[in-house]
């Protein structure tokens, strides 16, 4: 009979129209300020700087590896130096242009130091975007507490990895270094 | 699975056009290209009939343009087989495969809007992803990007 | 009333040709796409596509980049189906690059590859109907599914839709613990909302009546302009890529190409029904058979941690698959250096734009809305 | 409303009555910026990959609806926001900045994603307009390739809260006069013609905040230059 079809498809929209009240997964609405949906661990954002202990002890080199590797391009690295003009092992400079970044996580796989890593935070809207949306590196930087608890399975993984490291390199060179221990890999 | 080398020879024997292979494809003479399409097109073993890929290369090292146009035949399920064709850069025109394959109009489109490539024979040849008043075919790779609007570096 | 007399009576009425540009920023034209129609009345006598409004230099940036460097941007060509266009990249330049990828990473492609299919063909559905003025609703119950999974891609790739998974000679990561779980879930009650799906929609009158017999594009015209996908195979022709070319795994699975038989927009609708079904069965054998190993070869892995350096050796390679909108090609040249010298995307959306001009000729001027939705065009593909 | 509409023109006397009794004037304002921040009508005008994101947050798991802002108006006359959501491309800047101009007062700007931002990833292609605050002033940026759809309700929120802020006497579109208009550009043969509107768009002191960028540029030419590599290959 004509008019059938359009019945049962009405059938259809007053059924789930019923079950938002009746059915145990029938609202799938994540009402978002106050409910949030459970964070995926992989899930990437923008990209922190890590530190160990003091956030003025990035474990970043300045080695320039990520911002050569950013298909979009949106690092800028400036290398520390002393008061004699020799380069330092770490940042001056470390900017990243959010306003170009796209998310991609090659930086992360590609950095040798496991310095940085991509974010879980999402609410980053600014209303001006010069001076808010490029992240300096003291705004980027996160202690490694944080990414153990972000990414609990990756930091355990990696947290073992450079124990095996840093104890191969402790043996390898006897004496060690004072200061070599954690930032050669 | 369709050998290049037997294409060639048949090319050859029946049309009499001398082809060379080059990378994953055959090299065709420009002036026997639409020849070439149509032996493949009607021959009862190749058949030919759809038009897969329609694209164009720069070199511009040896101040060429090439097309490259990957043939498919939907009847035997066989190919791609690669045909290519050179032109000049300066002079840059070769001729238009819509005629025989629809689905060439709005590839050669492109190819002429970003490389310049002029091709003969079809019908509504302007350009389709830049605006009517752009200049220079911004694909080229001796294109430079002039813009005004670009941040410009402090001297 | 007494004017359709009047006309009917007086056979000379003569009227004038309107020209009507519909688009850029027109809510049915997936995004910033413009035809500029002639229309007599309603009926359309003339129908030229305008693009080129989301063209993004894509293929000039990539040039510009080393090989893994544009893989985030193939994402951003078919936003819709990112792990599929990642797919077709890496098996172009593993083509090139002659590497092998291991067992584990084809069979996760695959499983990313059928997922893609169901995210793009459930929202294509939800779009089609909200094109024919059944507003939102199937749009909503779409994007419902979609998002479930999107979460599984989120937890594969990190991203929701800009996955960024695939690498050269295998997958990035492996498969997090629970997925297999989580996704099987989601498969099984996938067919029950197919259903719902088809209850609301396949046999509804109103929909019959404005899908049937629209915008019929016959066999040979199809093959003649290059038509790909579900479009090609809705209008009858056996074209499957991976039935053809078997690339991957895929000569391992048993599925059935399903095809139309008259053309129309709603046999258009109904292969996409069908393609979902029988992606389905394809994903309930690959869980069956996923083996453990490893995900990437050792050459990818040391590609993978230093794009920058990574060669690819010269030549030139075509690889392509089937997306879910048709046959996604990409064409690279290489100079032996760690950028492309020439490489280029055959967007399946933008070829079978071709053919728009002539499915709509004749139709009246809403009729074109759904065919230009029946064909399933991205922008962000068309003008790259 | 009576209060609101006339209030460049509302004579000294009464505006020191109307101050005396604060609280009232005061009540009313938080009433009508509660009435205008909670039916937001976006525009329906996606460009891009984030658009789909937009369209997921109309949808079901994260339903602008409970922000008042569902009603997506595909006429820009009715609509009180425009979400950029995706690429502007030059070919298609002038459509926004027309849309933009056709949209009534009081207008709002948010763009969603890197690329509406300043071009994004995207930035260095020769038909992409590197951010469309070049052309109409924009209220809230969120970055992102794409945002989460949450991060779009952030956004939002953001703009509610600045709207929250803004005072029916200060607000410029009651103004006599007042209607924000931009001019629109022409295509020109290499790109747009002017490439930026200086009424909106101050280089030189986007340039002044690039400055350490240019000189990492100098010390390390770390940053992709499109010209020579252009040239190189």
């Amino acid at each position: 009979m004509w008019g059938t079809g359009v019945l049962k498809g009405m059938a259809v929209t007053i059924k789930n129209f019923f079950d938002t009240y009746t059915s145990k997964n029938g609202i799938f609405t994540v009402e978002y300020p106050e409910k949030r949906l459970p964070e995926k661990e992989r899930f990437r954002n923008f990209p922190i700087l890590v530190y160990d202990e003091k956030p003025e002890e990035l474990r970043c080199v300045a080695c320039d590896i990520c911002a050569k590797e950013c298909p979009p391009k949106c690092i800028t690295i400036v290398k520390a130096k002393d008061a004699q003009g020799k380069p330092l092992k770490q940042p001056e400079v470390f900017d990243i242009d959010f306003t170009v970044c796209m998310n991609c996580g090659i930086c992360e796989e590609t950095c040798p130091f496991d310095a940085i890593y991509m974010d879980h935070e999402f609410e980053l809207a600014e209303y001006d975007r010069m001076d808010a949306l490029i992240y300096k590196k003291e705004r980027l930087s996160r202690p490694w507490t944080h990414f153990e608890k972000i990414r609990p399975t990756d930091a355990k993984e990696i947290n073992e990895r450079r124990a095996k490291d840093a104890t191969k390199t402790a043996a390898a060179v006897k004496p060690a270094p004072p200061q070599a221990s954690n930032q050669q890999t | 699975m369709i050998q290049l080398e037997e294409v060639k020879a048949e090319l050859e024997k029946s049309l009499g056009v001398q082809t060379e292979l080059s990378g994953s494809g055959l090299l065709v003479p420009k002036s026997r290209l639409l020849d070439v399409f149509k032996f493949l097109k009607e021959n009862a073993k190749y058949q030919m009939d759809y038009i897969s890929n329609l694209c164009a290369v720069d070199y511009l090292k040896q101040s060429q343009i090439e097309i490259v146009y990957h043939l498919y035949s939907m009847r035997n399920k066989t190919g791609p087989i690669g045909i290519k064709v050179r032109t000049d850069r300066q002079d840059c025109i070769v001729p238009s495969a819509t005629p025989l394959f629809r689905g060439a109009e709005f590839q050669e489109r492109e190819a002429f809007d970003l490389y310049g490539v002029k091709f003969e024979g079809h019908t509504d040849l302007r350009r389709i992803l830049m605006w009517d008043g752009f200049e220079g075919f911004p694909m080229r790779k001796d294109y430079v990007h002039e813009d005004e609007d670009r941040y410009v570096e402090h001297p | 009333m007494t004017n359709t007399i009047e006309t009917q009576t007086r056979p000379s009425l003569s009227t004038q040709q309107l020209e009507v540009s519909i688009g850029p920023q027109h809510p049915s034209t997936h995004g910033v796409f413009r035809m500029n129609v002639v229309l007599d009345g309603e009926t359309i006598v003339k129908l030229k596509p305008v693009m080129g409004y989301l063209h993004r230099n894509h293929e000039q940036l990539a040039e510009n980049m080393s090989w893994l460097g544009s893989m985030p941007y193939t994402d951003r060509l078919d936003y819709f189906c990112s792990m599929t266009n990642n797919i077709a990249y890496a098996l172009a330049v593993e083509k090139l690059m002659g590497i092998d990828v291991p067992e584990r990473a084809q069979y996760i492609r695959v499983i990313m590859a059928e997922l893609t299919r169901l995210v793009n063909h459930t929202a294509l559905v939800g779009f089609l109907l909200n094109d024919l003025g059944a507003f939102f609703t199937p749009v909503l119950y779409a994007f419902r599914e979609r998002e479930k999974i999107l979460d599984l891609f989120e937890s594969v790739a990190g991203s929701r839709m800009m996955c960024n998974y695939m690498r050269f000679g295998g997958v990035k990561l492996d498969l997090p613990d629970g997925f297999v779980d989580c996704a099987k879930a989601i498969v099984d009650n996938y067919p029950p909302f197919l259903e719902e799906m088809e209850r609301l929609l396949t046999k509804n009158e109103i929909l019959m009546a404005r899908c049937q017999n629209v915008g019929i594009l016959l066999k040979d015209l199809a093959v003649n302009a290059s038509v790909t996908g579900p479009v090609l195979r809705a209008s009858g022709v056996n074209y499957d890529i991976r039935k053809i070319d078997k690339y991957g795994i895929y000569d391992r699975f048993d599925f059935k190409v399903p095809l139309g038989t008259v053309g129309d927009v709603y046999d258009r609708y109904y292969v996409r029904i069908l393609e979902m079904r029988e992606s389905l069965k394809i994903l309930r054998q690959a869980f069956k058979e996923l083996s453990a190993g490893p995900v990437i070869s050792q050459k990818g892995l040391i590609a993978a941690k230093s794009p920058r350096n990574m060669k690819v050796p010269a030549g030139d390679a075509y690889g392509r698959i089937e997306a879910p909108k048709g046959e996604l090609g990409f064409y690279i040249v290489s100079e032996g250096g760690t950028k492309p010298y020439r490489y280029h995307v055959r967007a399946p959306s933008f070829i079978n734009l071709t053919i728009l001009e002539d499915m709509c000729l004749g139709h009246k001027v809403a009729d074109a809305i759904i065919i230009l939705g029946s064909i399933d065009i991205v922008l962000g593909e068309v003008d790259r | 409303m009576g209060l609101a509409s006339g209030s460049p023109t509302v004579d000294q006397g009464l505006k020191s009555e109307l101050e005396k009794e604060g609280v009232v004037l005061t009540t009313l304002e938080q009433l009508y910026n509660w009435g205008r921040r909670s039916s937001i009508w976006p525009l329906q005008f996606g460009l891009a990959c984030c658009a789909i994101e937009m369209i997921a947050t109309a949808c079901a798991r994260y339903d602008i609806a409970r922000f008042g802002a569902e009603l997506f108006r595909p006429s820009p006359r009715q609509a009180d926001l425009m979400i950029v959501a995706g690429t502007v491309t030059k070919k298609m800047t002038p459509q926004v900045v027309r849309l933009y101009n056709q949209m009534a007062e009081p207008k709002y700007v948010i763009t969603m994603g890197a690329c509406s931002i300043a071009g994004g990833p995207f930035k260095e292609g020769y038909n992409v307009l590197q951010g469309i605050d070049r052309f109409i002033p924009v209220d809230v940026h969120i970055p992102g390739c794409p945002p989460r759809p949450e991060a779009l309700l952030d956004g939002l929120m953001k703009l509610q809260k600045k709207i929250d802020g803004q005072s029916i006497e200060s607000a410029e579109w009651y103004q006599q006069g007042q209607k924000r208009e931009f001019p629109i550009p022409a295509f020109g043969p290499k790109g747009l013609e002017p490439p930026y509107n200086p009424e909106v768009w101050k280089p030189r002191e986007y340039e002044q905040k690039k400055q350490t960028e240019a000189e990492a540029r100098k010390i390390h030419g770390t940053i992709h230059d499109p010209k020579q590599s252009a040239v190189s290959q």
